[in-house]
């Protein structure tokens, strides 16, 4: 039986992907497909009940955001989950820098659930809906 | 007697009713002050500016209509080092430690200290390209590679730090003596420091080479520069010095541990007293919380590990050299570091021909630039020594020799130690003088020659030496009465060594390039554009 | 015309590879040689996107509206003098000579500066102003390092020719490539008999029975080998870790008790623990034991240690722990510096002021805090009313709450293209392609300057980030000269403030020698 | 007396290194007023961004602040002797380097409260930030003497660097509690984070409450049943206590309530 949520630690880092589509330009569709997504362990995938590809809501204390689920595939990474950093991961992380700078970008708890009534949304409409602009 | 300044040269005379005149009757006059060594600018010098917020934070410096702002205090940010050099009436002076693959950061910087002519020296002493050809014996070849990348680096003259040593801290080793191999290359110390001063004269360059000894900054040490300066006998040719030893406090240490530290200052001046082939600088101990940094990584490891210390950096180039900085703090109350500044002082005071050792403090190793009228204070007054020593620590005052030496230094020797002696040691004809066709580079003292008693009233002297009532940089008057008044940029002097025939930069050279560093051979070179100003000094080489 | 331009720099990572070879067709890169994918993306495609922004804009009726040159550097230079507060943020895509200009700026307007050091490595940097740090330029460890670890960090992804060009994958002079052996491995999934040869080679003695571990694999015996051996500490298993010889799998956040432990091993000192971070302590004792063994050993760390708890913390044990080793044998520790010329920015900030980031000019002299005067934290505390970004995007890289407070503000831009930032920007600044179209110097990761090369023309119009720069302090001057010509005509209440003199230096330093 | 109100609520950071009992110790009123402040990059004087008044009456305390200081940096910078009462929050650097007198937050206290404090009394009735009574950057000699309090909780990074003096805190605290300090006292009465007395190498930590996790590199000693906390107050126990940090080779001590700790069972067994 699948569950509804998944409280896992979400770890944020750089892909291979991620820098070739920032260098392709933010709004490029290599940037979206490779940014807006969020990687799980398989037996995290099997738990909710989803596939690779569907959308996932991914929620933290500090904000909520759609994106795709994808199955990790260098290790096991059970109760974690990770998202290459971008826009989309930093809705959900936190401004707090102990006094020193840096925000918590990763190593922090969020609840991960499936979302395929709702888009993934794009950078101009994410910016849109965050900021106003 | 006046002095003709036209176009930013000293001339005969010039007319009087349309120049502008400065009274300067009842002060001291003398060329601007040329520093032989001071660690300014580079990637080794700004790493310790980094690490070292605390140092900054007590000494700010604000943004005026005309100066910027910046910090000190060990270690001043680059505008604030221009400004300060200036006050004391320097304007030149040589930044002796350049890693030759981290040029282009030493000149970047370079051009951002305003109101100095300034040169860097480049570290080759633990190149591997030279390292192999003394090997083996082809010195010719090496000379040829070492003009390259004087030109390459646009560097003004050959340093070398701990020869061997800084090679065998790749691995974490050291040498301990002249003759100690250094690893996987073959060749000894004594092999480096010869060959390089052979070098150094089939390349005619305008500076000795300028060396860091090995052993430095460990007791007994005082033998291992004997036989370094024994060494470099054999290449003298009679005529003019062919090595300069630098900062030599720290390689004057006698006694066989920290706990029987003394003073081998003795020794050292009396060997420099009955040979003319060497020039000295001192690097004076002035009592500061300040940074040490030098390119001997394995020195500053041993520093490190005596203890006391927060903060360690080392920092190792590939196939060039290596580093380390440790912020270390002076005291007068600790025995070694008391007679550290004594040994620095009987040695100012033991050599007794001025030409032949110049002051410095090894900006900032000993102590920052802007003490040096404190150094001078010590020179001149025995009174002042005197006032200092008393407040020292007891076991280092029964071991000083300062109490025995009379000596005090005139403002004339003053001058020949901080400028004239100095640019003769660097080759620079135009500066450290005020002869007809000399650079117009001019400080003028609030102290006057005839009445004051310089050792007696040692006070407003000193404070005199640091507030120039006048510096004047190539003509134009930059400070005035110890205010910053203009700021010009000042030159980069670097050499262009041109030799018979260029060193062979084959297929062979260019693998070898590749192999040994991790930048291209196109992109190594520092190229004009990292020069502000630049002033190349053409040399025709006799290889 | 087609011409190849040799030796030319990536403008994209920290490794600042300058072996490209680049073919140019009627102003135009089409191919590029030696480069990564990331490289390539940017090189061969990126640069001309359509996403290109080609010519100023500027905000009107909550949409953004070509402009001209004159009034978008009048509206941006305007904002920054009418601003109480400003903050100038980015840095890292600007040659050095551009950030020079930025100082310059930020002292002019009495401003907040900081660069995307404080969001990357920041905390390495303050780390190294508690306790230094041992380290080398990347030639030496390419030449010496029988040990490569790489902690918290995955170069695959972040630096794809980390460690091809400087370490395990490299020829040195004393240490070889250990490609060929991966190769093999690849091929023979570690084949028995190799195992076997090592254990021969090796007079090391395993112990027979370890202490399991559900999430960690035990130390494998190749670590005992002769030459290259590479090590991973990560969360998560990587493509990094993929090729390591061995990689150990750490709990999020608990690198620091790592460290903490192994320094401990290292002293041969007994812990009171069975397992740190997720580690049994006698694989870590195996670990600590290959290092003190190494000839020459190297730790390069990234993001992992920086943006997790504990920060600056955890490098300064990281460093604390390569100390340590080198009273044992040769160590060095480098942090995986990021973004282009980040570490340029740094340089040059430091020679100017003495501080590496995180400034504040509005005393009139430098003043340096992180956690008071870092972009975050500023934001965090609402401290500014307008913004300048250049060539760098918080737009992507920043938490959500800073950035909603930085839009409460105007917002400068100068960037070459609409990314994130330039698209939330009040004030948006076209600029030219750092080390594409313009030429200038970087900082690699190890603080090498490399000079970048200019190898196509820019678009008609667009001018450099340095040149922007310029034109803004000029207006910037001119406005406050206005200002201050305008105060002193008005009827003065008070007494104009003196001239401020530099106070003599025996004064303003503690003379401590007498 | 002076009292200070702000004129109206501050959008940047004030810096008012003046606000000092000993600046303003014998200069008549209008002088104060005149004092100069920056608000963000201007430059201006107290008069402008605050109301300034004067009770000759009351002597002590020397200055009272009323109103939302939390945007005000450096009050009582350095300060040697006086009294200062601030009926709000205040801001970073509040009692930075003080060397004497008493400094009183009737609120919450920003970052780096204390820091590198010598002498004298800060009483802060509400939270501490990030960095308390921790030095500036790059520094390792931290606060050396005197006394902080605080009836909330604090931030990460408290007590850094110690090296005298005494630290209570009457709620939780964060990471890092203690780092690196070389003597003194911290006290605290709630709970506290990971990593507390990390590099120490002197001087003792109190936990009253749990601590979320001890660093491997602390061994145990001995548990006692009680530990002095000043000359006249001693903390009952019993306490676990811990030496370390053995990384250091320090000899720092953390006692921790055997009663709020049972996770540190385990360690029993090695006594």
């Amino acid at each position: 039986m699948a569950e509804q949520k998944l409280r896992v630690t979400l770890i944020t880092g750089r892909t291979i992907d991620q820098g070739v589509g920032k260098e392709l330009g933010k709004g490029s569709d290599k940037y979206f497909d490779s940014v807006a997504v969020c990687f799980l362990d398989p037996s995290d995938i099997k738990k909710l009940g989803l596939k690779s590809g569907m959308n996932v809501q991914v929620t933290s204390k500090y904000g909520s955001v759609v994106v795709k689920a994808k199955k990790y595939t260098h290790g096991a990474i059970p109760g974690m989950i990770f998202m290459p950093c971008g826009l989309w991961a930093n809705i959900i992380c936190s401004a707090d820098t102990d006094s020193i700078g840096m925000p918590t970008f990763r190593g922090f708890t969020v609840e991960v659930e499936p979302a395929p009534n709702k888009p993934v949304l794009t950078l101009d409409e994410l910016l849109k809906q965050e900021f106003g602009k | 007697m006046d002095i003709a300044i036209k176009d930013g040269k000293i001339v005969k005379k010039v007319n009087e009713s349309n120049a502008k005149i400065i009274d300067a009757s009842g002060l001291t006059v003398m060329a601007g002050g040329v520093d032989i060594h001071s660690h300014i600018a580079g990637s080794e010098v700004n790493l310790g500016r980094m690490i070292r917020p605390d140092d900054h934070v007590k000494d700010v410096v604000k943004k005026t209509a005309l100066t910027r702002s910046g910090t000190g205090y060990s270690i001043p940010s680059t505008y604030v080092t221009g400004y300060r050099y200036s006050k004391m009436g320097y304007t030149t002076v040589m930044n002796p430690s350049m890693a030759a693959m981290k040029a282009k950061h030493a000149h970047e910087e370079l051009n951002d200290i305003p109101l100095i002519d300034k040169a860097s020296f480049t570290l080759l002493g633990d190149w591997w390209f030279a390292l192999e050809n003394i090997a083996k014996g082809d010195l010719e070849e090496c000379a040829r590679l070492i003009a390259w990348m004087i030109r390459g680096t646009r560097s003004y003259a050959i340093k070398i730090v701990n020869p061997g040593g800084l090679e065998s801290w790749g691995f974490g080793r050291n040498v301990h003596s002249l003759d100690d191999e250094v690893p996987n290359f073959c060749l000894t110390p004594r092999d480096i420091i010869t060959g390089m001063a052979k070098v150094n004269t089939m390349l005619n360059m305008p500076h000795t080479i300028h060396l860091h000894t090995n052993n430095l900054g460990v007791p007994g040490n005082y033998k291992t520069t004997i036989d370094t300066m024994r060494a470099l006998e054999s290449v003298y040719q009679g005529d003019k010095p062919i090595g300069h030893i630098t900062h030599i406090q720290f390689s004057s240490f006698a006694g066989d541990s920290w706990a029987h530290f003394k003073s081998g200052a003795e020794e050292i001046a009396n060997y420099l007293n009955a040979h003319n082939h060497m020039t000295v600088d001192i690097g004076q101990v002035t009592f500061a919380d300040t940074t040490t940094m030098t390119a001997d990584g394995p020195f500053e490891f041993a520093l490190y590990e005596l203890g006391g210390h927060n903060k360690w950096v080392n920092s190792d180039v590939e196939t060039e050299a290596s580093g380390g900085i440790i912020p270390f703090h002076f005291k007068k109350k600790n025995a070694v570091n008391a007679i550290q500044w004594s040994i620095g002082l009987e040695l100012s005071l033991m050599i007794k021909d001025p030409w032949k050792w110049f002051m410095t403090t090894d900006h900032p190793n000993g102590g920052p630039f802007f003490h040096y009228p404190r150094v001078f204070a010590w020179l001149y007054s025995r009174k002042a020594r005197e006032a200092t020593l008393k407040k020292c620590n007891k076991k280092a005052q029964k071991k000083s020799l300062l109490p025995t030496l009379d000596r005090e230094y005139t403002l004339y020797e003053l001058a020949i130690v901080t400028r004239a002696g100095t640019a003769k040691a660097l080759g620079l004809k135009n500066k450290g003088h005020l002869g007809v066709g000399a650079e117009a580079d001019v400080s003028i003292y609030n102290i006057n020659p005839e009445t004051t008693d310089i050792a007696q009233t040692y006070k407003p002297v000193r404070k005199a030496f640091g507030n120039a009532a006048y510096t004047i940089k190539d003509g134009e008057i930059v400070v005035k009465d110890a205010e910053i008044v203009a700021t010009p940029p000042g030159r980069t002097m670097w050499l262009d060594v041109q030799t018979k025939e260029p060193c062979r930069i084959d297929e062979e050279m260019k693998r070898k390039f590749k192999e040994y560093w991790t930048i291209e051979f196109d992109n190594y070179p520092v190229t004009d554009h990292y020069i502000k100003v630049p002033e190349k000094i053409t040399i025709k080489a006799s290889v | 015309m087609t011409k190849i331009i040799k030796s030319v720099v990536c403008p994209i990572c920290g490794c600042l590879c300058d072996d490209l070879e680049v073919t140019v067709e009627n102003n135009e890169i089409i191919k590029m040689k030696n480069g990564c994918a990331v490289c390539e993306a940017k090189m061969v495609h990126g640069y001309k996107s359509e996403e290109r922004i080609l010519e100023p804009h500027i905000r009107k009726d909550g949409k953004l509206v070509p402009v001209s040159m004159d009034e978008a550097i009048n509206k941006a230079a305007q904002i920054l003098t009418d601003s109480k507060y400003p903050l100038l943020f980015g840095w890292t895509s600007s040659a050095s000579e551009t950030q020079h200009v930025g100082v310059e700026l930020a002292e002019e307007l009495g401003s907040a500066l900081d660069n995307c050091c404080s969001v990357c490595h920041g905390p390495s940097v303050m780390a190294t102003q508690e306790i230094g740090i041992p380290t080398a330029t990347l030639g030496q460890i390419r030449h010496r390092a029988d040990l490569i670890v790489y902690w918290a960090c995955n170069p695959w992804s972040s630096h794809p020719r980390h460690v091809e060009r400087y370490t395990a994958f490299t020829d040195g002079r004393f240490e070889k490539s250990e490609f060929k052996d991966y190769v093999q491995k690849l091929k023979a999934k570690a084949s028995q008999k190799k195992v076997a040869a090592t254990i021969r080679r090796t007079q090391v003695r395993y112990q027979p029975s370890r202490p399991q571990s559900a999430t960690v694999e035990a130390p494998p015996q190749t670590l005992a080998k002769a030459g290259r051996k590479m090590i991973v500490f990560d969360v998560m298993k990587t493509m990094t870790a993929e090729v390591a010889d061995y990689f150990v799998k750490v709990e999020p956040n608990r690198d620091y008790e790592i460290f903490g432990a192994m320094r401990c091993l290292v002293n041969d000192q007994e812990l009171d623990v069975d397992s740190v971070g997720g580690i049994p302590v006698d694989y870590l004792k195996e670990i600590a034991d290959v290092m003190v063994n190494a000839e020459f050993g190297a730790i390069f760390f990234g993001l992992g240690l920086t943006q997790s708890i504990g920060r600056f913390r955890n490098v300064e044990l990281a460093i604390a722990l390569t100390r340590d080793l080198n009273r044992k044998t040769k160590f060095v520790v480098s942090p995986m510096r990021g973004h282009f010329n980040v570490t340029g920015a740094n340089t040059v900030f430091a020679w100017q002021t003495g501080y590496p980031f995180a400034l504040d000019f509005s005393q009139g002299y430098p003043q340096y805090n992180p956690g008071e005067f870092t972009a975050i934290d500023l934001l965090r505390r609402e401290d500014n009313d307008a913004t300048l970004v250049i060539s760098a995007d918080p737009g992507a890289h920043f938490p959500k709450s800073a950035l909603q407070n930085m839009m409460k503000y105007p917002l400068i831009t100068i960037n070459p293209d609409w990314n994130a930032i330039s698209r939330l920007g009040d004030v948006v600044f076209p600029t030219q392609w750092c080390g594409i179209e313009q030429a200038g110097t970087a900082y690699r990761m190890d603080s090498v300057a490399i000079s970048l090369k200019k190898v196509v023309e820019a678009p008609k119009g667009v001018p450099t980030d340095e040149e922007i720069l310029r034109r803004i302090l000029e207006k910037v001057r001119t406005i406050k000269a206005q200002k201050t010509t305008k105060e002193n005509k008005e009827p003065q209440k008070e007494e104009a403030p003196k001239k401020r003199r530099l106070k003599p230096q025996e004064e303003n330093v503690k003379a401590e020698g007498d | 007396m002076i009292t200070i109100t702000p004129k109206r609520v501050f959008t940047v950071p004030v810096q008012a290194a003046c606000i000092s009992a000993d600046v303003f110790a014998g200069k008549p009123l209008e002088e104060i007023k005149k004092l100069s402040i920056t608000e963000g990059k201007e430059t201006i004087t107290l008069d402008d961004a605050f109301n300034i008044t004067e009770d000759k009456t009351i002597e002590t305390p020397n200055i009272t602040l009323t109103g939302d200081f939390s945007k005000v940096k450096r009050i009582g910078q350095g300060m040697k002797t006086g009294e200062i009462i601030i009926n709000g929050d205040a801001g970073m650097h509040t009692g930075e380097k003080l060397a004497g007198g008493k400094i009183i937050v009737n609120g919450n206290s920003g970052g780096w409260t204390g820091s590198e404090m010598k002498k004298g009394l800060i009483e802060i009735h509400g939270n501490s930030g990030d960095y308390t009574a921790s030095p500036y950057r790059g520094t390792s000699t931290g606060m050396k003497g005197g006394v902080i309090t605080i009836d909330g909780n604090v931030g990460t990074d408290v007590g850094c660097y110690l090296q005298g003096g005494i630290i209570r805190i009457k709620g939780s605290a964060g990471r890092y509690l203690g780092y690196h300090m070389l003597d003194g006292t911290i006290f605290v009465e709630k709970d506290c984070a990971i990593r507390a007395g990390a590099c120490m190498t002197g001087g003792k930590i109190i936990i009253n409450g749990t601590i979320e996790l001890l660093m491997p590199t602390f061994t145990i000693d001995s548990i006692k049943p009680k530990v002095k906390i000043d000359a006249t107050q001693n903390a009952q126990g019993p306490f676990y206590v811990f030496l370390g940090d053995i990384a250091e080779r320090g000899t720092g001590k953390i006692f921790a309530l055997k009663a709020t700790n049972p996770a540190f069972k385990d360690y029993e067994k090695y006594l």
